[in-house]
């Protein structure tokens, strides 16, 4: 865990500290698992951005990937009777397909990731509302799928807590991404692109191929996020159904310490990120806060926790030089701090 | 002689407006070391890309054991067993030392995971640092080195590719005489082992060193190749600008007056305990040499405002000021020259003309716009004087070779009027006619009343253009040189912090 | 203080000035039960997530009951039996029969749209080509409005030939009626389905000089939409009585939780009526509503 | 006019004939008229993007200020009666207060532009909410500004054409933003600072005050937007008001050829971005789309301009190649495309 991390952590814990200490129920267990199963399902699409970012892309069609994904995957399963299983695979693929398509016209016709994501945001919305007419898709009433519903929105007792699968889902997903992302030669890749591109291809990477498995493996992510998520709601308007998600993802991966100039960033952080987001939103509700400010007191706790961190980094810095050490110049402060470029 | 296993046959390349490479051969044979030289802008960096399969070239062919063919991809060049080294520096600054001389090459464990094993990177690493006796560990941190340290990792990842033949572009351009002895004997091990090398330098006593053979370029054209035994500084010049060179030092026409710029006591972050002390006078040119690493950018930086001065105090004229920033340095008439033309010096995709203007934009003011006409003409008499090969000065600067590039880095400032003039390594990737522009250029500016602070790490250069060396150790100045203690000797003692008998 | 009393939240689909008239009931209901903690919570979206997320956390917050305009209550209904095992769950504005709430306080949108019907037909006596204005066209209230309409105005001469969407967005919901107008001049009739449109149809008709020309049909109590009923340029707007399902809503909660369940019929259906307002009732309506805001 | 801006004309052109011949009353003078006034609003405040974006920023509280400012402004004329010259000004000058408090915890205090504005995004948004308690500020049935009205929302014949005030804000706007970035010491200025930080630092630009301007401008830009879309809808929900519109800022900027990463983009280009946006929304009206598509069509029309772009840049490159003639290479297409790093 590294310096940036652990600010992230220590920001969520001096939060977690000051809501439970106001409101106690913060901490009972039926509120913990309810936020834990949001991190579940918004960690998975977050991490999903944080790959595009590492490489130095963008991913802004999140929001209506989930969405698009969302409809189908309902309506192949109460409409056509598509065995679940095969629903699930079909989803995936179709997210991977979608993946597969922004990488390659990123790399290989070299358009700007933002425009080939921002139609994609645009056409995925339209071809959600269009497939439904606009009409929310949903179970209806009594339509059950016990054991999707058990793997995909259900909770295990661990030690008498109710662990969402979710968030189980996000643990396995976070420790691959991990391995992938920090100990493999495709991670290292991936970093090399995203802070190099010409260098990477100077060095013998085939850097279009990393793209375009970086958007790949983001729109299987988020295919499986989309799932999650429908199960998780139940009923998909189409118009509205995840609409800023994209802003969600960037902004934990973007708090997670990924520099949208592409080359870093770590799993952790954005899993962190993730956390951060949604304990601020908990707070909200649970404090009472009128929820027209909900949107404010995230802001405005993100502003405060980025500016503490960026002091507490200035006063080290100022205390190890007085005390003739040698400092590193130039390190950024750890937590939304501007990287160096 | 053995068989070349490696041939360029009639290569061209064509960019708009200019031919880089005219119909070129070369041939390349087991443990051969050739020296590739030429002006700037001659195109030898271009020829090398083709090696190297960075570039397409234009027509010609490329014959790799026997087989032919129109190009190569930069995995094939790999392949073929061809390592290079770029002139402009490709590394990674978010990894490591150890992740960027193995990039792509990550030695694997985990079976299809395709994990990296660290261990074994670092330990394939640990020989190449002190093969070339570095100074830093696998695992520094790239962000954390300086660009001589910087060339050393691009140096290592060549070597670490168990290549037939090494192609080196520029890469003791920033390195001092210690670093580029020890990467003169690298070279000789390697020839040993059978590997050849093509080296591309400015500094022919260089090449008077370790090449087998020296082949000369001008205008993208072959114009001669030297053996072994004509190898000598006069005839490569003669061949590269097709007249000689006079001597490099030109004494200044009046003795140096008061001192103009006094560093007092200044602390960089770097070396917080150790202190600098010099002063620079009116009229001279005061050299500073010293290894790599040993805080002469840092000094620099923090004397033009870019880092924050720890502790100490500078004056100009006798007055102590206080420098905030670049803008108040260059306020107050003190310019720096950086070293990391790339980073620091230049706008990549911006024309010549721009960047040339950008420092002193106010002057071209009409009307509180630019007057584009006076930028063109300005810029088209630095090109002409700095002898800029371009096709006009619209060209977009990334597209000029390395030494042009650093050309235009220095007209940025000479067509200003300054009181202090600091210039870090001046003459980095410089061809010897350009330089020599460029020292009589110094020579007048000096005449003029200019004092000057010329880090260097090449010595022929600081001895040859100084009028007194400062050389600095860890930090701190380790001692001063008048002209008539001048020697590489001399110098080189007080480098590794020796005093001078 | 507010901690020990027990709260009762009223959970809307989303921030609309519709919802401060409820509010204003809930205010007045909150006077008369000063044992209860009552609060209106605005979901940040409209987005069935965003409402259920919150209601697990007025749950876990402890609420004594739930009074919610479901963002989708058909497909939430799961979700609605969850909340409802955990605390008194009634439900508002959109019902949602098949769940586990106690019960619907609300008014039904179809027949609101059978009332705008009724009022097209009168305005339009020979009939004409109308185009309809709504923020989410899939959105139920939307649907059973537009429905309401169609099946009022079927087999006369008047056709609703269109129904344009613009996600609530101000700027695209005035702009769609500018460019209504362009494709289509021989347009007679133009139907507010949101309070938000209404005013805006309103705006460009006039800025166009067509007010009087074209017919306009509107729903909610914009303050725009009544001035324009009153200047009789609007033929007259739908009303529903939020501020009543707040009052009573909560009320009948308080009286509930007190044990009092006679107040909740067998099908727990409670329908407020909704009203039609023209330029005979304006006046008192306005000033009805003046008063209702005070509070 | 360079050829990005050239490619983008074709297309805007192509578009617009293509509806044209469907509906020839897109080319009514009501409805040019209708969508020039929709270019002039959304114009302003892509410029005001652009800024910050060609100094390699990113400003996403574009949405939120319009949403803030606008509330203000019609709460001061409407209920506390503020002269409406004064109000107008100080509306501005918020929205430069904002710009500044923006560009300076950019530079002074190190945080990234994505975090500090996307702070701003949920904090002014919630500000307008609670400030309005969520209910919408309108002019009311009746009231009355008519000076004011007329200048901001009014329009002027001009050979018959009723030109929209907007839009000549927009031209006045457009040419001074042109004069200052493509003709001024300033302009070089930000594009010096967006292209290369430190080199621009070594020059004696004081980049840290470029990029407050900058953010200034931005501000300043957008609040006068802000203004005159209060005053187009004369009613501001503040929850949903102005939502998205970053996105619509950085689209049209990204569209007309700046670059995310920085130092690159034209006015020209941004002005023509903002049209093609419009003109593609007025074409679902007016083709009668179902409003459900109209973003799928905006995205396909976007995507299929860029990629024809695309196509022709390659086709023209591999003629003069063909012809022997030199060839430029690496450079990107003109439309959308990746611009080389
Ligand atoms: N991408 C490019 N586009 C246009 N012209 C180019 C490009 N790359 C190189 N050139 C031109 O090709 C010529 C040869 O350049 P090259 O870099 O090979 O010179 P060099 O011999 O390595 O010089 P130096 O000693 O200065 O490094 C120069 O005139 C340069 O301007
Ligand atoms: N950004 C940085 N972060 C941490 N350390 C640095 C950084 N830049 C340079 N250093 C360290 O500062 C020391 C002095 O570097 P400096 O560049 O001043 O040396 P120099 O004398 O100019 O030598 P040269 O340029 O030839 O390497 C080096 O040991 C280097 O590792
Ligand atoms: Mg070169
Ligand atoms: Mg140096």
């Amino acid at each position: 865990m590294n310096k940036k991390d652990l600010s992230l952590l220590v920001l969520i814990l001096v939060v977690g500290a000051v809501v439970a200490f106001i409101n106690p129920r913060f901490l009972y267990v039926g509120n913990l698992s309810n936020t834990l199963n949001q991190v579940g399902m918004f960690g998975i699409f977050s991490i999903a951005e944080a790959f595009v970012i590492i490489i130095g892309g963008i991913e802004l069609s999140v929001g209506s990937v989930i969405a698009l994904l969302g409809v189908l995957f309902i309506d192949l399963i109460v409409n056509h009777d598509v065995n679940w299983v095969l629903a699930l695979a079909m989803i995936i693929a179709g997210g991977l397909a979608i993946g597969a398509v922004h990488g390659t016209l990123v790399t290989k016709i070299g358009i700007q990731p933002f425009v080939v994501t921002l139609c994609g945001l645009l056409i995925y919305r339209g071809a959600a509302r269009y497939y439904t007419e606009d009409a929310t898709a949903g179970f209806g009433f009594g339509a059950s799928f016990p054991m999707l519903e058990w793997l995909t929105a259900g909770r295990t007792n661990v030690l008498g807590f109710p662990l969402p699968h979710s968030v189980i889902a996000l643990f396995v997903i976070a420790v691959i991404a991990w391995v992938v992302l920090h100990r493999s030669v495709f991670g290292r890749y991936l970093y090399a692109v995203g802070k190099n591109e010409e260098a990477a291809r100077y060095s013998g990477i085939r850097s279009g191929r990393v793209v375009i498995a970086a958007y790949v493996i983001c729109g299987g992510l988020t295919a499986f996020a989309a799932i999650l998520i429908a199960m998780y709601t139940r009923s998909i308007s189409p118009a509205v159904h995840g609409s800023f998600y994209e802003l969600y993802a960037i902004a934990a991966a973007v708090l997670g310490g990924c520099s949208l100039r592409g080359g870093e960033g770590s799993i952790v952080g954005v899993v962190l990120g993730t956390v951060l987001l949604q304990v601020l939103q908990n707070l909200v509700n649970l404090l009472g806060i009128p929820s027209s400010l909900n949107f404010a007191v995230m802001g405005t706790v993100i502003l405060i926790g980025v500016l503490a961190d960026q002091y507490l980094v200035q006063r080290r810095r100022r205390a190890t030089t007085a005390k003739g050490q040698p400092q590193a110049s130039g390190a950024g402060a750890s937590l939304g701090g501007a990287t160096a470029e | 002689m053995p068989e070349p296993f490696l041939e360029l046959v009639d290569i061209s390349k064509n960019y708009p407006g200019v031919v880089a490479l005219d119909h070129v051969d070369l041939s390349v044979s087991r443990g051969e070391v050739i020296a590739l030289i030429g002006e700037n802008g001659a195109g030898k960096s271009t020829l090398m890309r083709v090696l190297g399969g960075v570039v397409e070239p234009s027509g010609g062919l490329i014959r790799v054991d026997g087989a032919e063919r129109r190009s190569l991809t930069v995995g094939e060049a790999i392949t073929a067993g061809i390592a290079f080294v770029h002139q402009e520096l490709n590394l990674f600054d978010n990894l490591d030392v150890a992740g960027n001389v193995f990039i792509g090459r990550e030695p694997v464990y985990g079976g299809p995971l395709r994990l990296i094993d660290r261990k074994q990177l670092h330990a394939k690493v640990q020989p190449l640092l002190e093969r070339l006796g570095a100074d830093f560990g696998p695992d520094a941190p790239l962000a954390e080195l300086s660009l001589a340290q910087h060339q050393l990792v691009e140096i290592m990842k060549a070597l670490s590719l168990d290549a037939r033949l090494v192609i080196m572009d520029e890469p003791t351009s920033s390195l001092t005489l210690t670093e580029t002895d020890r990467l003169m004997r690298v070279i000789a091990g390697l020839k040993a082992d059978g590997v050849s090398v093509i080296f591309i330098t400015h500094r022919l006593n260089e090449v008077v060193q370790c090449a087998d053979r020296a082949v000369v370029l001008r205008d993208g054209r072959m114009v001669g190749a030297l053996r072994r035994e004509e190898l000598a500084p006069a005839a490569m010049i003669r061949l590269m600008i097709g007249r000689d060179l006079k001597s490099l030092y030109v004494p200044p026409a009046a003795p140096p007056g008061d001192s103009v710029l006094d560093i007092e006591g200044a602390v960089t972050s770097t070396y917080p305990d150790r202190a600098v002390s010099l002063s620079v006078r009116r009229g001279e040119i005061l050299g500073l040499a010293g290894l790599v690493g040993s805080g002469r950018t840092e000094l620099a930086r923090a004397i033009f405002g870019v880092d924050p001065l720890q502790a100490g105090a500078i004056r100009l004229d006798g007055e102590p000021i206080r420098v905030a920033g670049p803008r108040a340095a260059i306020d107050h008439g003190i310019y720096l020259i950086p070293e990391d033309r790339k980073g620091c010096g230049l706008l990549l995709d911006v024309s010549i003309a721009e960047n040339i203007s950008l420092p002193d934009l106010s002057s071209y003011l009409r009307f509180f716009l630019v007057n584009t006409a006076q930028e063109t003409e300005n810029a088209k008499a630095q090109r002409e004087r700095l002898k800029i090969r371009a096709p006009d000065v619209e060209t977009s600067v990334g597209s000029l070779s390395g030494g042009n590039q650093q050309k235009v880095v220095l007209a940025k400032w000479l067509s200003m009027r300054p009181k202090v003039l600091i210039f870090d390594e001046p003459t980095r990737g410089v061809d010897v006619g350009a330089k020599q522009e460029i020292y009589d250029m110094l020579r007048r500016l000096t005449d003029a009343g200019v004092a000057i602070l010329m880090i260097s790490s090449d010595m022929e250069e600081v001895i040859g253009v100084s009028d007194r060396i400062a050389v600095m150790h860890e930090g701190a100045i380790s001692g001063f040189l008048d002209r008539s203690q001048f020697s590489e000797h001399n110098v080189l003692q007080l480098a590794v912090g020796h005093a001078v008998e | 203080q507010a901690a020990d009393k027990k709260v009762l939240a009223f959970v809307v689909n989303g921030a609309s000035d519709f919802w401060k008239i409820a509010e204003a009931g809930v205010k007045k209901a909150q006077g008369e039960l000063p044992n209860y903690d009552l609060q209106l919570k605005y979901p940040e979206q409209a987005a069935a997530a965003v409402q259920q997320r919150m209601m697990d956390d007025l749950v876990a917050a402890g609420a004594a009951g739930i009074m919610v305009s479901a963002v989708d209550p058909k497909n939430q209904t799961e979700h609605l039996n969850k909340i409802a095992s955990q605390t008194l769950l009634f439900t508002t504005d959109s019902d949602a029969p098949n769940s586990k709430r106690i019960a619907y306080i609300g008014s039904s949108n179809t027949e609101l749209g059978k009332d705008a019907g009724k009022m097209m037909l009168k305005a339009l006596p020979n009939g004409g080509k109308c185009v309809g204005f709504v923020g989410l066209p899939g959105a139920d209230n939307a649907r059973e409005r537009i429905e309401g309409v169609k099946e009022t105005i079927k087999g006369s001469k008047i056709e609703l030939v269109d129904v344009r969407g613009d996600e609530i967005d101000q700027t695209r919901a005035k702009r769609n009626v500018e460019d209504i107008l362009a494709a289509m001049p021989d347009v007679s009739c133009m139907v507010g389905f949101y309070s938000y449109n209404t005013p805006r149809i309103y705006e460009v008709l006039k800025e166009a000089g067509k007010l009087g020309k074209i017919q306009i049909i509107g729903f909610d109590e914009d303050p725009i939409t009544l001035g324009g009923v009153k200047e009789g340029s609007i033929a007259g707007t739908v009303v529903q009585q939020p501020y009543e399902w707040g009052y009573q809503g909560m009320k009948l909660m308080a009286k509930y939780i007190g044990g009092d369940k006679s107040g909740v019929p067998a099908n727990g259906i409670i329908i407020v009526p909704g009203k039609v307002i023209d330029k005979s009732n304006v006046d008192d309506f306005m000033a009805s509503m003046k008063a209702m805001l005070k509070k």
